[in-house]
């Protein structure tokens, strides 16, 4: 480990537990501002590239929106699958699914299959999109 | 030698003999410790996945006569020789199973494997959409400092305190690589305590909560999260890494392991590694990780009056760091003018996912119509950040 | 150094050239061996799981020039002084990929793995609905004892007699166990020698059935078996554990393992840790168990008297853990007037699930309506019990 | 482990194969008894427990029989797939096996899936009920 | 102790402090290494599976202050004196976390259990359908040879040439497998170039098959494959693996478990097997090989001229591997009177299943209905064999 | 290892660079005819086994065709999913896949549930045959 003192246990060198907890509660206030400053970074780093994002999009959407127009008309063949690990609740399983060309009963089905062999119980499960394939 | 004698000596090597012999009631309130463990487990379905397996390593190593953990050449027992006893014709391969495994503890790679797999597993999605919530993470750290004021003043040393402090990280594997590192002798209670209180966040939480809420900031709406790009999601697990070693090197096994887990989920190009993570690896770790913490408990060690401060200092721990959460979330529900609802900072204590899920139950109860699940995974996943960083700070202190 | 005489170094470096040195014969019977396991696994499909990895084992212990299984640093070898060898530059990364992987045999994390995953593939139910099985699958470990006396007789020290009797448990792992504790320098023969007659189990139990038995006997339809509570599932894993570590606590590591895995099965809320023991878990360490223990017959040291004798034995316990077994049966078909079906007896020999289903086809060869499947399969998870007692009866005597 | 006795072998003391034999006979009929009786013990106990349950089962079941004409008029709409270890017969796998709201053709597919999937031949799969889920 | 003092060590004990510390330029220049190698692996999938786990090795070893490839008691450095460190009361738990899961590399477990699911991924049907494939497959060996004899050239040793020449094998584990037997101190850029040029394959080869070979050639449309028997698929692998024992005995591990794998796969009765195999063993193993590979570049041992030439040599041996091959494939083509394809030539260099889709690729420019995928499987698969048995002959020339 | 030479590095008996290339070259002939013929000595034994199998077989068909031909009029019954881990391109995985009793929807529902599950791409899997089972 990366030690800041030379010795193991900085509090040793402090006899009395007055001054072992005063040098405690400097301690602990640097690390409450260590930790909230070096998340703060990350918060402001995530604004700064968002913005950046946020100026490429705008770009991409307007050409993207002709292309998808175009796609829309031609019969949505492919099969997904999708799931991801972190768990949501009942409600929202339901919510963020979209069907295509699939019926209901076959898509019970595989997320019955996809729980099962997963070990993962439904609701920690979601799946975004379940669509026939026909060719990849 | 005739029947009567061997069934004699039988008798006397028997468990039930070794009950009753010197501190055997030790570890016979370890084995009732275990069945209420397995109990709330099963039947009350707190952390089943985490608490059957420590349940069980609790059984294991107190069952009288159990030698699961025998260390007899000092594998992870600082107090044997290693060398003095190979001399003395001991072999590595006569110690106990669990003690084979409880290297993967000692050495830190249990506890790494499973960050790997909890990264495969976490969605930063509502942290990006949202990164407020990192300051609602840093927030609901306020326990550790809490715990490790209070365990200095009840005696423990530097390195114990701080270990006992990071219980308030609500992070079982966080605890673990701190406790295995700064007080290797305490690590029992304290991941115990750590794990226990893990799966009694939902009894712990909610009166904090409304006690320092009111009904108006408890029925905030908040607006939906906006969508966020998947080069987002690829590059900041790795910036998280390199700000976070560039700061406290000491996080980087733990937050490596964790980023690189997520990594393979989000990057798109890895998804047989991210499914292998999430699924095969960690359920094998969990396993071997949950019975050897639960074997280290062994009654006739673990039932000490440290063993109960540190139970007690544990709670304060939990309750300072929801009490950080809630108090900061009332923060920013002033400064947003009532944009943020005060209940998601509880979930800045980690616990992944059931403080998230603690927030939208105490939520839903004010207002059925309310959704503030995804909105509490935000703050809920920083709170991991949050206490590795903190784990972080502690090591560069202490180690 | 010209050309020829590397290729003359060459010829007298390669496997062919060592086939024809000392003892290469040995070698070659083993190779010949591994050929007739790999045909008896892949074309007569006994028990291909362990017989696949076993043969391979062999073959590749005993391909001439083979390192696979060297021990340069004496890992595993007593005879090799560790220190001794180190001191003299020896790395442990030397030592042959094999040897490396056998110290999981050698230190039974790979037995008690495996029985983690039985565990989580055992029914209790059978056992359950019909306790009465738990005494057949107690009669059915008659030849543990038969084949110990008779090991005794043939000159063998109480406990290699000890663990060449173990065989008659019909347990591998439980063999291997006993085996790696009492007398390591048997353990090739007496793993291949378990593992080969359960594969063996459908060609060695139906005569000694029919033998035994009358045909009035043989076509006794059972009641169909009631149904068992969840509640009770749970509990029992426990209970066996408890009781039988208050007994003879040397079982502890094993059955500990086997009731873990039947809890995560059972208790309904550790799904996916069953799924991962049964699945990946099992599936690894079967592989890395197989391949070791067939690498241990090393022809050189293999070929020898007592192999055969330990073969011979093998035999023995098998047959006398059957007719343990049947006759038990005989005599519950006398104490409950006809009610009990003598053919289920031999299932308690443990050989899950092969001998249950001798049970079932020798039973409906007499009575094609007549389903033993079920009611076998009481006996066959109690020998299972049943053969752990006695290890550890046997480690408590030898240990 | 915890030795009966001091010597690692106690048949060493005896000089004669006769006596060595003699003394194996006693350990054999300790260990035999031994066995014989745990096991035994394990059989009473699940005699006792059963009694219990038998007892609150009949409590419960008069309690449980209402509920469940309620619930039987309202449609079967849960959709679980339950496989356990242990190996059945090949005659088994189908008389265990009901459907609720899901066709044979779909069933059949479940069951191969499962089978291929974990690696288990389909006859040592318990398929205890198919049945189609539309909420949780 | 004031605040201020806290922070000043705090900052002094910082990775950003040691970035610019002696040599931490070097670091910064790996972990702008592993960002390109990330960018390579997600944004253009060059073989994701092994590079995203190797970039993320590079950054975490290389990430200042980085502790996570540890060595104080020697557990893999030959440098540290085990015995002399253990009695200065440092213990093998101190190591760091990549450090002991790079035991699995140094002492060849991962190459073999890696080899293990590539066998039980393997099809060695298109191979046996068209057996001149494996003459191809040793052709397409020439650059070993071709960059042995310039790394001696080069002023290496001879193992370091040998280690160097086999990253001509195009197989990562093969080229880990005698670069830690051979020269372990080039492991790193060793391992880095061979999987770097796997992944690189698509720009590496296309150039040299279209120089060599004519429009005629190119256009050659083969023959459907004939249908290969199971029996033949069953003992194939074991054929192959005693042939290859009996001519160079060092080659049995690593085809021993290519073999062990391939039959799981073939013999029909232990799908399970093949199943982990192929799946959660190559997983776990992939992200912890991958990990320690690109844990041992650090920069400060990293960046030197030796690293610069084997980065040069390695890239020389790829060419003439894939040379090798197309001028047999072109040989082929003028004995059997045009019905060889000289492109299928090129796969014969190993790196499943790159370098075959590179055959059909080239092959379909230049006639789209041109189907070379199947042709190009048989040199393919038999390149791995033909580096196999290469890596077996240097071994036993230099071990 | 078993060692060709004594010593561990045989070119270091060689001072100058010039003989150890020319030792290097030796060594590298040697090693790439012995490649060459052990790979040919597998390519020879393929060739014999080859040439035993074909003659096995023509004796086998004859025999087959009237099974086959029994066996065809009753329906195909048996589901089996068989997938290999040999990589397969997009084109090849169409054209090896034979339905039997199952419609092309559900074929690709299956299909799509194997690649997600065991998390290779659809492309790497090969489906030889999607039959319908009824019995085993
Ligand atoms: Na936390
Ligand atoms: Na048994
Ligand atoms: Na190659």
């Amino acid at each position: 480990m990366n030690h800041l003192f030379l010795v193991t246990d900085v509090l040793q060198q402090f006899s009395t537990k007055g001054e072992k907890l005063i040098q405690g509660l400097k301690f602990s206030l640097v690390g409450f501002l260590v930790v909230f400053l070096a998340l703060a970074i990350l918060a402001i780093f995530i604004k700064i590239v968002d913005k950046i994002f946020v100026a490429k999009k705008a770009k991409k959407n307007a050409a993207e929106t002709d292309k998808k127009e175009s796609e829309a008309s031609a019969p949505a063949e492919h099969v997904s699958i999708k799931k991801e690990g972190t768990p949501l609740p009942d409600t929202e399983s339901e919510g963020e699914l979209s069907l295509v060309n699939v019926d209901d009963e076959t898509a019970a089905v595989i997320m019955a299959i996809v729980a099962d062999r997963s070990g993962i119980p439904l609701n920690r499960l979601e799946f975004k999109s379940i669509r026939l394939l026909e060719d990849k | 030698m005739n029947i009567g004698e061997v069934l004699l000596n039988l008798w006397e090597s028997s468990g039930l003999y070794a009950l009753f012999g010197a501190d055997g009631w030790k570890n016979l309130i370890m084995i009732l410790v275990s069945f209420v463990f397995l109990y709330l487990a099963i039947k009350k379905k707190f952390e089943p996945l985490l608490l059957v397996p420590i349940a069980f390593g609790i059984l294991l190593a107190n069952l009288p006569g159990s030698q699961i953990m025998t260390d007899t050449v000092g594998l992870t027992d600082t107090t044997v020789s290693t060398a003095a006893a190979e001399a003395a014709g001991a072999h590595w391969y006569e110690s106990g199973v669990l003690r084979l495994l409880y290297t993967g503890v000692k050495s830190s790679i249990f506890p790494c494997l499973i960050f790997l797999g909890i990264g495969a597993m976490t969605d930063f999605g509502p942290l990006l959409s949202n990164p407020v919530s990192l300051l609602l993470g840093s927030a609901a750290q306020l326990g550790i400092y809490i715990a490790f004021l209070l365990a200095i003043a009840f005696g423990f040393t530097g390195p114990e305190a701080a270990s006992i402090g990071i219980i308030g990280g609500a992070d079982g594997p966080t605890s673990i690589f701190v406790t295995t590192m700064l007080a290797p002798n305490l690590l029992a209670p304290i991941a115990l305590a750590a794990y226990s209180y893990m799966a009694l966040i939902p009894i712990i939480q909610p009166p904090i909560m409304k006690a320092l809420t009111t009904e108006k900031e408890r029925k905030v709406k908040m607006t939906q999260l906006k969508k966020v790009s998947k080069t987002e999601k690829i590059i900041f697990p790795i910036f998280v890494l390199v700000v976070s070693a560039l700061i406290l090197p000491d996080v980087i096994p733990l937050l490596g392991m964790l980023m690189l887990g997520n990594l393979f989920k989000e990057c798109g190009v890895t998804d047989r590694l991210s499914d292998t993570a999430q699924n095969a690896l960690t359920n094998i770790v969990t396993i071997m990780l949950g019975l050897c913490v639960g074997a280290t408990a062994n009654g006739k060690d673990f039932l000490t009056v440290k063993t109960i401060e540190i139970v007690i200092l544990g709670l304060v721990a939990f309750i300072f760091s929801t009490v950080g959460g809630v108090l900061f979330g009332k923060l920013l529900y002033a400064l947003t003018k009532g944009k943020i609802n005060p209940l998601i900072g509880s979930a800045g204590v980690s616990a992944v996912p059931m403080a998230a899920r603690v927030s939208q139950k105490v939520g839903s109860q004010y207002d059925p119509t309310n959704f503030l699940l995804m909105h509490a995974m935000g703050p809920n996943v920083a709170g991991v950040i949050g206490s590795a960083v903190a784990a972080g700070f502690l090591l560069s202190l202490f180690g």
